[in-house]
Order: C-alpha cells, then structure tokens, then sequence
C-alpha cells in the first residue's frame, strides 16, 4: 500500500493552522478526522520573556519526516504535517504544529500524539529561556516524563 | 578529517559552533571520541564531563555511544533534545 | 479551584475553526498545548450523497455540556469548546468540532479525545445516511467499537 | 399526562414526533412505559418490539429502564446515539 508523504517543515516565521488544515483537506470526501496539536510558548507565571529555540539544520527536519513517516504507517494515516520553529519565541506565541487526518478518530488523536512524544525526545530542538528580569538565561533541562510519554508506544 | 558541530549548551561551553578534527588512531567508537575530546582542554572537559547524557549524530542520524565512526564526515554533539 | 466554563453550542451552520481557537487562547500566556479535533462527513467511497443529522434541541446541548465539564474538570483543562452540527451535511463538510487548552499536551490530547468518545456514545444526536442513488436511506447503527472507547476512560 | 417526545427510526416507525397521554396506574417505571406503548398500536410495536435497545430520557436526561417515571412531564424515547 501507498502511503501519503508527510509535510515536513522547519522555519522561523509563524505557521497558519487553516491554510495547513486545508492543504490536508480540500477538495477530499474519505476523511473523517483531523486532529490538530499547536504547541505554544508559556510565560511561566510571568516569569519567561522569550524562549529561543536552536536547531541542528537539516537533521531537525529530516528526524520530524523519519517520525511522521513512522505514524503514517502505523496508523494508516491519510495525511501528516509538521512544522517547527526556530529562533526567538515570544509567550503566546506558536512553536510547533501537527496535523494528522484519517478516516476514523482514534487513528487521528494517535498519530498527533505519536508524533508530538517523539518529536520532543528525538528532534534536535533545544530551548533557551530568557527571565523576565534580563538576566538568567537556561536551557530547558529534558524531562524524564517525555521520555515515559515515548515509551507508551512501544 | 570530520567536521564535529555543537549545539545548545555544548555548543556555548565548548565556545564554538563547530570545526574539523583529525580522528587519532585508537579512537574508534563515539565513546572513545568523547573521552578524546575532553582531553583537548577544560572547555571541552566542562562541556562533556558527564558524557552518559551527550547525544551524538553521526551523518544527522542519531548514535550509541557504542556505534564505531567509521569513516564519518558530520558528528554531531549535543545534549538531550527539549524541542516540542 | 475554579474551573472554566466549556463553550457548547449546536448549531446548523458551519463553525470557524480558527475563530473558535482564537476564542480561547487570544491575550493569555498559559496555555501550551491547543488540540482540536474536528470530524467530518465521508462520501464511503461515493456511495454518500449526505448526511442529516437529527438532534433533541435542548438536551443535546446540556448532555455536550455535561460531557465538556467532566473533561475540564477530569484533566485540569484551561478551556474547551465543542460545536455540534444538525441538519443536512454534505461529504467534505464538518459535523462536530471539540478544542480542548491545557498547560501541557497530553491532557489537551485526552480532553478533546474524551469529549469525542462520550458525545458519540451519549449526546443525543442520530445520522441518517442519503445514498448517491436517491433511494436508499438508511440511519447509521450504533457502533460497539464507540462502547468500547468510552470504556478506556473508566 | 406526560409530553413524549420521539427521535430518528423511532420517530418514523410510530408517525408522529411527540404526544401528550396520560400514564395508566400500574405503569411505574421506563420499562412498563416501554410496554404499555407497544399496546398501542402495530405502529409503537414496529418501534418498541427490541425494549433493550431503546434509550429513554426524563427531563432531558438519559435514565434506565429500571427507573421510575415518578411525575415527568417530558419522556423522550429514541434510538441509540450516532452523533460525533
């Protein structure tokens, strides 16, 4: 069988959830779903002012496709697209989008979840915060949980 | 020659974004690299003394620790991904 | 703790996905993780000319309404909307919208997976299927797979 | 005299979308509800002949048929649910 090719991208600017649903969608009658998932920058209470987000060029994008390839197949998805930022983020703002469609529900909820717990542990992203106050500036520490969110899939 | 490229806080430790390194004999695995590594100076030594969390990328696919390098071109070294 | 208060309505016009989204999440800082799940009428293969979805007005709404505080409340979410459709609906277009908010992205998955997996087995709403061919018109059987899928949540 | 109010192949088997009658002593619950329709008529049988796949709700909500009708006044009676 056939599988659809995922939309795979990795950019600066801000992505627009209606026109990527309807590249997935127009001018189709078999599917029956389409789940969204849009990740977006927190402020932590007032006390984030910007996240930068760095990335290995080339690898990011080529782990989201091996990753959304992965889900395609393994839910029998009729569509995948994923994109992720780069750069500075600012709270509010949108950091990384995913789109998966199928006939049924279930197929759909599973593909974007898939997609986004394996995302976070095996694309080469890594976050940078920037305080409030000007000052401190951390990595994002990988958390053990994301690591357990991966492993529900196996 | 491999070129080797850093990122995130190995990357700002370490002071550079990449550059190219000749792979001495008797260093055959992404481990032995590491350890190689850290005996270049105490940047190196800062970025990757704890190396059991540093991820490696050989040609931008992921890699063991355990994995030989081959004749590889790009390593890439960095810590756990937080991308998502 | 107070909880927020879902967003239902039922209605027989098409829903503006980005609108609704917006809706929830415009000027705030806390959310980081939007889902939307969004179902769709499909053609079966071309055997499907439409769908009428038939409805209790009135109960329809307060059992969508029910579902939608069970979710926020059962995974903490930051807000959700659900849209249900009734009327006539043709393949392509959209039947039921569900978009849950939460600070984190698993409980925004199961909210909106949720609300979907209880409005099937619960909200009282029946489709009744046109055929291409103008005569057959046959109401859709429930199914025992959307049983099961409600039992996952017990 | 209670409102029932009827949806999908229930409302086309018996013909009509709602009715107002008036319960008999003796019928307590949704189950001898469910019975006593099917008394009146081939039309409520053809509806109502399969009781256990029949849904019922009091006031708008979903209620067993082990329930008692107490004093409702609005009883809908339909299918099981293919929304979503």
């Amino acid at each position: 069988m056939d599988h659809p090719t995922p939309t795979i991208r990795v950019q600066a600017e801000d992505f627009d959830l209606p026109f990527e649903i309807a590249a997935l969608t127009a001018g189709r009658h078999d599917i029956g779903a389409v789940v969204t998932f849009s990740g977006l920058c927190r402020d932590e209470q007032g006390a984030l002012s910007a996240l930068e987000l760095e990335h290995y060029p080339g690898m990011a994008e080529a782990e989201i496709r091996r990753i959304g390839a992965l889900a395609i197949e393994r839910f029998s998805l009729l569509g995948l697209t994923a994109v992720h930022r780069y750069g500075k983020i600012m709270p509010g703002e949108n950091i990384v989008l995913v789109i998966a469609t199928s006939p049924h529900r279930q197929a759909a909820f599973d593909g974007a979840n898939f997609v986004m717990d394996f995302l976070k542990t095996s694309a080469p992203f890594w976050k940078k915060e920037h305080a409030v106050d000007g000052a401190a500036r951390d990595w994002v520490s990988a958390k053990d949980a994301d690591d357990q969110a991966q492993e529900k899939w196996q | 020659m491999a070129k080797l490229v850093y990122f995130a806080w190995v990357r700002e430790r370490i002071g550079k974004a990449e550059e190219e390194i000749d792979i001495p004999a008797g260093v055959v695995t992404v481990r032995d690299l590491l350890n190689h590594l850290r005996t270049l100076g105490e940047e190196y030594e800062h970025a990757l003394q704890y190396p059991e969390v540093i991820r490696v990328a050989i040609e931008q696919e992921h890699v063991d620790h355990s994995e030989a390098l081959g004749n590889a071109r790009e390593i890439g070294i960095f810590p756990p991904m937080t991308g998502g």
